[in-house]
């Protein structure tokens, strides 16, 4: 017994360590971004701008932080952009005209309005076994439809002062977009990380047959994750319509994309049951300094695109790089 | 040939001294092969002289390194360091392509097929009969296959989808496809643990014949008995290190368990008889159309239930019906006298019923989830409190059951799709028995698992039966199940074809019951 | 109904083509029903808009009204529709070859550039530094605008043009471009030309949340949408009203005139207002001038209204 | 030996005809569709409408056969409206001005560099296994900004009547993309059913490990798929450029989800391995059909939105019900 527990604990601190620097080459990368940053253009560093990162990067934050949920169950939700410009319109709808309602009523809206579709697409995955790509996708279609119908396609402008605050505000010298992220953050980490619903969904995803027979009920599961992502895109939109000063219908278009990118970037697999939303926010955070960064650095629309791409590429090729050896 | 048990490792040039023939009949030789994952030693010394026409047997116990061995002469894996030379010549292959082309054929431990095309489609993958140069020659490969299993005497449509296969008729599968290959190497590993014995019969003919024209054989078993049958040759792998090899005439099984243990296995003691007393579970009148039809079976408190029958019987079907895994369409089931309803594995869970499932990789694991998570994940309600993880409880127990089914990993961390395949079956038992259950359900629960571990399992059962429990247990190596079963229920052809106690059943009973 | 006209529009999702859309609904004859209006949404794709076309002109509709997403590849679906004897009056936007439309009625992009420009420059007093937030490349909007800006400022030696960069006509885009800008500028910009409202209005928030009074970063943009009129109301920033009641009601009278023929009365209110500016001319011109309206603090309150009305 | 037989090869059989149908599900919800639009509007079957109809899709057809191979190998290609945009306006360069080139040579060029650019996420995702989503989507904006910069942000106008020809010529009654989509098709659906090679592309996306142990070149294979993929963007480019007229910088934007659709919602998985060219079909008719039966019926945009995503839902499940008895 002795003879095989011995090599195997030090072998256990180095297969650690290496799994730790393979895990973390995406975080590599970042640095390596950041540092690069910070030289090529003095002010990056400066309060103001990193303020200015993470208010811009926490909208994008909030949604990838959802669409871990679903990926890591091995599913897909397009539909976030459509019910973030829903949400987001009936919140504004609210807090608008002459007796607008209490913020904190708008946001709990709205975040109740994201859940309903998140619902529906739950329902249709987990329930009907409808494909997510194509349940979230009709969905897309038929939120951003609704969306348009109930603004008729136009703004809902003169939000109250109050709500308005939860885009703008600060608390001290954090903007209250920046701690609304922080939050969902944090709660998503503790969830996924120390509760047994967070070891449901890493199992859903990583394989169905085989948590089912584990007695884990996963369409439950499957139909939460959902549920969650549209309560978050619920939430954003609020964020979002209080930082653009009116509800708009075409807020949110291609979204999805960028929050999906973000999870992808850190590394969480779309087949599901591996990732973390500590990558996801690694993921997030690359995504927001580089348009950050070539922005302060004046780089020109056309190049700009052209270095955003390479960077995505570059950064997810350190990644694997390090991840190459077996 | 009275060769003291060596532990150490014995010097290259001393191999000659084993009766070793002379290097022109050589298929095959391997030296010092090494290979380490993220800095962990799977594998430090590993050998093999394969010779023509000989079936080798290549033993060890679970987590030796055989797999990660035989997957690096197949070009699967790269060696850290050694020698691989084929007919003399030193080769390096950089992929399975290249050691294919070579004359060597594998069939894997894991099986992987590709589940939606179709059996002849599977046989014939990477070398599809072509007609006119591109075009897929389909009737020929169906022709083809269907030649194959009936020389091979299978009992398996080549145009069936492989995903509705059964794991064991997968297997089947992969051994027509590695023997269709014709190749002067042919590497098994374990290609049995999934079989009947009947199957395995027909098998050992075919592999007989192959060595008749001169074919040499790599076979990897925890069938010891299997080894005796067919191999000729055999070398002992233990902890990564080559350990010894020989003429298999020259040992005997006892002394062969001990090379591959490094240690003396107590034996295992005889069940003793005893009164059937009340019942824990009661099945009634399960029906399935086409898979089972009108089981109704009872298992007593402290009873160990063998399940026997041929491949394709419908034991696991009904089993997988029995757990909520799989449909029925009629069939209700009282446990301790109260009927439970069963529409989810977690209705049976919460009624005290556990399942070790046959398939482990499609029904069993979380391949990409660590061994700690599988273990405690049916059972995530004793480690938690308010919903929230006990990290320390779950440390404690997985470090126990670590220990408790000798599971060789590197870490309870390690994702549990690095272990060794006899290494998973037994994180798949300990996950069973964190349930807590009164009722376990095990279909093939000793699976890839080496003889040393199989005596832990077998006590395990008998102590649980013992302490007021019940054992249902699917197998389809006879001797298991007359050696641990209390009564012996026998499927054919998805019915009850009898029943008996274990002490009045003989191979020859069973056999004839079930066919 | 008696005539059934097709509008293949650009897109439904931003807000200027929506008040073109209702101010099109709204015209008398459609209200009443004589006058059968099918709204196509080009979802901002010219392939789109090209099957639209090939759907309208097999459905025979007795005319079409085009608002192209772009200039060149509206030429060809006016040319097939024009084939096949289907009348196609132009409005806000134009294609390259006017010649073959029947009647257009839009208000010239490059000349809102000039004014867009001008308004800003002359509140920095004729000299400075300038942003300038563009829309989607490409587009012919963003293509006329900036060639107005830069005729405009080519006037203006002393005004120097420090970032130009899309914003791709969205309020949240332009919001996190300027924001950037004003960091890695520092207090160094002195006015902001937008070349739509939306983005305008994104610039604005940025420059209010960096610690700046609007009253001295200049913001300008073009279209009149509601949020800017209410900003400009606040005295916040500025704008110049692109007519959608004229262009597209005016488009109807115009795809009518075409469809009836000789004598066709308009019924839309938009022909004598405005001083007078834009003049049926018996409905036989072939291009009718919108002209632009700077909203001011003066006009910025019946300007609401009237919005408020609909 | 022949007892275990009999129920073994009726049962394979009768699942086989199970599988046919659900197969065939979506076809049905095809079927349904079609004739429901028939009886809504009388034009919906004139030969008109069904030819305006056919050349709707074939931009969108072409595509989606593209990435029929690429996610049977379990991949994804999000770069393909940027690649075709960018190789519109290489074929537009060539055939504009005093001296236009041969329209074939301009064609060729098209296709030449989208295989360029497939060829490079081709070694991304099959030779540095970057993850098809990120290597694609850095392409993306690669490929767009590239597009830009050759063509300053604007069109490329006055193409040769020849090379217009390709967009809007007929073949007698049939339009000349509508043949160009036939010819792909039909090539594709040899390629996958018939030749060797289309069973690797199975085999690789069903399993890839089981591929690479039967000695299939599975990192050729993946390469291929998005070459292929490429150069068919390639080719789709030049059409869609001859169609409108002159090449846009700014074509093609979103393309990908509508091709990645057509694939999803005939049934292939997105996972690899399962699916078929002929599916796609379906997939990319019932996209186009909506499009045209709800413009057709003047449904009001906002509507249609939420329409076309009901419908999508819908069909996919009548697809899903049929399919659920396992
Ligand atoms: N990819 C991997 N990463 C980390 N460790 C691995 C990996 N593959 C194998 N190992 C480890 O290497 C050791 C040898 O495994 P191997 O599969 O060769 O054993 P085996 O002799 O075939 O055992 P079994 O009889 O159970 O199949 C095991 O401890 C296993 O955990
Ligand atoms: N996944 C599956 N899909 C379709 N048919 C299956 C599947 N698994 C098994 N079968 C079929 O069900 C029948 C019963 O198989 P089952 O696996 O229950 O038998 P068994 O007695 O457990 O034998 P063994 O497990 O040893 O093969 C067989 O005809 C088999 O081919
Ligand atoms: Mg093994
Ligand atoms: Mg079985």
């Amino acid at each position: 017994m002795t003879v095989e527990l011995s090599p195997t604990s030090t072998d256990s601190r180095r297969a650690m360590a290496g799994r730790l620097l393979s895990r973390y080459g995406i975080l590599l990368a970042f640095i390596i971004l950041f540092v690069v940053l910070s030289f090529a253009h003095q002010n990056f560093l400066s309060t103001g701008n990193i303020t200015n990162v993470l208010r811009q990067v926490s909208i994008n934050g909030i949604l990838a932080v959802g669409m871990t949920f679903v990926i890591l169950t091995g599913g897909i939700d397009l539909s976030i952009g459509s019910v973030l410009a829903f949400a987001g319109i009936v919140a504004g709808m609210l807090v608008t005209g002459a007796d607008p309602s209490n913020p904190a009523l708008a946001l709990l809206a709205a975040v109740g309005v994201g859940a309903a579709f998140g619902a529906v697409n739950g329902v249709l995955i987990a329930r009907f076994k409808v494909t997510a790509f194509v349940a979230s996708l009709g969905m897309l279609s038929m939120a951003r439809g609704a969306t348009l119908l109930i603004s008729d396609g136009r703004p809902v402008p003169n939000l109250s002062a109050e709500f308005r605050w939860l885009g703008q505000g600060f608390v001290g010298p954090i903007p209250v977009p920046v701690i609304a992220f922080a939050i969902v953050f944090l709660l998503a980490w503790i969830v996924l990380r120390f509760t047994v619903y967070g070891r449901w969904i890493y199992a859903v995803g990583g394989n169905v047959r085989s948590a089912r027979t584990s007695g884990i009920p996963t369409r439950t599961v499957v139909f939460s994750a959902y549920l969650i992502m549209g309560a978050l895109a619920g939430f954003a939109g609020a964020i979002l319509t209080a930082r653009t000063t009116s509800a708009l219908p075409q807020a949110g278009l291609g979204y999805e994309l960028d929050a999906i990118a973000a999870v992808v970037i850190g590394g969480t697999s779309l087949v599901g049951g591996v990732g973390s939303v500590v990558f996801t926010l690694i993921g997030v955070l690359i995504i927001g300094v580089i348009g950050n960064g070539l922005d302060l650095m004046g780089v020109s629309s056309y190049y700009q695109q052209i270095v955003k791409g390479a960077i995505i590429v570059a950064a997810v090729l350190i990644d694997r790089s390090r991840n190459s050896q077996s | 040939m009275a060769t003291p048990i060596t532990t150490g490792t014995v010097p290259a040039q001393d191999l000659s001294a084993h009766g070793y023939a002379v290097e022109a009949d050589v298929l095959l030789a391997a030296t010092d092969i090494a290979k380490a994952f993220s800095g962990v030693p799977a594998l430090l010394d590993g050998r093999i002289k394969l010779k023509r026409g000989s079936v080798h047997a290549l033993c060890g116990g679970n987590g030796a390194g055989k797999s990660t061995f035989l997957n690096i002469l197949m070009g699967l894996l790269r060696p850290d360091s050694g020698t691989v030379m084929r007919e003399g010549r030193v080769v390096h292959y950089a992929s399975a392509a290249e050691a294919l082309e070579d004359g060597i054929a594998i069939i894997t431990q894991e099986l992987s097929p590709v589940l939606d095309m179709t059996v002849a489609e599977n046989i014939y993958l990477g070398r599809e009969p072509r007609r006119g140069g591109w075009f897929t020659d389909t009737a020929k490969m169906v022709a083809d296959a269907t030649a194959l299993f009936a020389r091979l005497n299978f009992n398996i449509d080549a145009n069936a989808i492989m995903r509705d296969l059964s794991v064991a008729k997968m297997q089947l599968v992969e051994i027509a496809k590695a023997i269709s290959r014709e190749s002067q190497i042919l590497i098994m590993d374990e290609p049995t643990s999934a079989i009947g014995e009947k199957e395995a019969g027909t098998l050992f003919e075919a592999i007989r014949s192959l060595q008749a024209q001169g074919v040499g054989i790599i076979y990897v078993s925890h069938r010891l008995t299997d080894i005796f049958a067919i191999a000729d040759e055999y070398t002992v792998f233990r902890d990564g290190r080559y350990i010894e090899s020989g003429p298999l005439a020259n040992i005997d099984r006892q002394r062969l368990i001990g090379l591959i243990v490094g240690r003396d296995l107590r034996d295992q003691e005889p069940r003793p008889a005893r009164e059937r007393s009340e019942l824990l579970l009661e099945a009634s009148d399960y029906s399935r159309k086409g898979q089972f039809e009108d089981i109704s079976l009872s298992v007593a408190k402290g009873e160990i239930l063998g399940l026997y029958g041929l491949m394709g019987a419908g034991r696991s079907e009904f089993a997988n019906a029995l757990y909520g895994n799989a449909p029925k369409d009629s069939g209700s089931v009282k446990v301790r006298g109260s009927a439970l309803t069963i529409k989810a594995p977690s209705d049976a869970l919460r009624g005290g019923i556990a399942m070790i499932t046959e398939d482990r990789k499609g029904t069993g694991l979380v391949l990409s989830a660590s061994v700690s998570e599988n273990i405690v994940m049916a059972a995530l309600h004793r480690f938690s409190r308010f919903g929230f993880m006990s990290r320390s409880r779950e440390f404690k127990t997985v470090t126990d059951q670590i220990a408790r089914f000798r599971i060789r990993t590197a870490s309870k961390d390690l994702a549990v799709q690095n272990l060794s395949g006899g290494n998973q079956q037994k994180v798949v038992f300990a996950r069973c028995v964190e349930t807590d259950p009164v009722i376990l359900i095990c279909d093939e629960p000793t699976r890839g698992i080496d003889e040393g571990a199989k005596r832990e399992i077998y006590s395990f059962l008998s102590e649980f039966a013992a302490r007021g429990n019940a054992v249902l247990m699917i197998s389809s190596e006879i001797p298991e199940i007359l050696a641990n079963a209390d009564r012996i229920i026998v499927f054919r052809r998805g019915r009850i074809a009898g029943e008996m106690f274990a002490a009045d059943a003989t191979q020859e009973a069973l056999v004839h019951l079930a066919s | 109904a008696d005539y059934r006209i097709a509008a293949v529009v650009q897109s439904l999702d931003t807000e200027f083509n929506v008040l073109w859309a209702n101010a099109a609904n709204a015209h008398p004859l459609v209200k009443d029903g004589s006058v059968e209006l099918t709204i196509l949404d080009g979802r901002m794709d010219p392939l789109n808009q090209s099957n639209q076309f090939d759907t309208a002109i097999n459905e025979k509709y007795d005319a079409i009204i085009f608002v192209p997403v772009d200039i060149n590849a509206g030429n060809d679906p006016v040319q097939r529709a024009r084939d096949a004897g289907v009348p196609v009056i132009g409005s806000n936007t134009l294609i390259s070859d006017t010649s073959l439309y029947t009647a257009y009625i839009s208000s010239n992009d490059v000349a809102a550039g000039e004014i867009l420009a001008k308004s800003v420059v002359d509140r920095m007093g004729g000299k400075g530094n300038v942003v300038i937030v563009e829309g989607m490349i490409g587009q012919s909007a963003q293509v006329q605008r900036l060639e107005g800006i830069q005729k405009a400022l080519a006037a203006y030696p002393d005004v120097k043009v420090i970032e130009t960069r899309t914003a791709n006509w969205s309020r949240a885009e332009s919001l996190t471009l300027v924001e950037n800008w004003l960091t890695s500028h520092g207090g160094d910009i002195q006015g902001i030309i937008a070349e739509n409202d939306e983005m305008a209005i994104g610039s604005l928030e940025a420059v209010k949340a960096y610690g700046l009074d609007p009253a001295n970063v200049p913001v300008a943009g073009v279209d009149g949408v509601t949020d800017a009129l209410l900003a400009v109301q606040r005295g916040e920033m500025m704008s110049t009203l692109q007519d959608a009641d004229a262009q597209a009601q005016g488009a109807i009278d115009l795809a009518l005139a075409a469809a009836e023929g000789e004598g066709y009365a308009p019924k839309a209110a938009v022909w004598d207002v405005n001083g007078g500016t834009l003049a049926w001319d018996n409905g036989k011109g072939t291009q009718y001038s919108v002209p632009w309206v700077p909203v001011t603090a003066e006009n910025v309150e019946a300007l609401l209204a009237l919005r408020e009305a609909k």
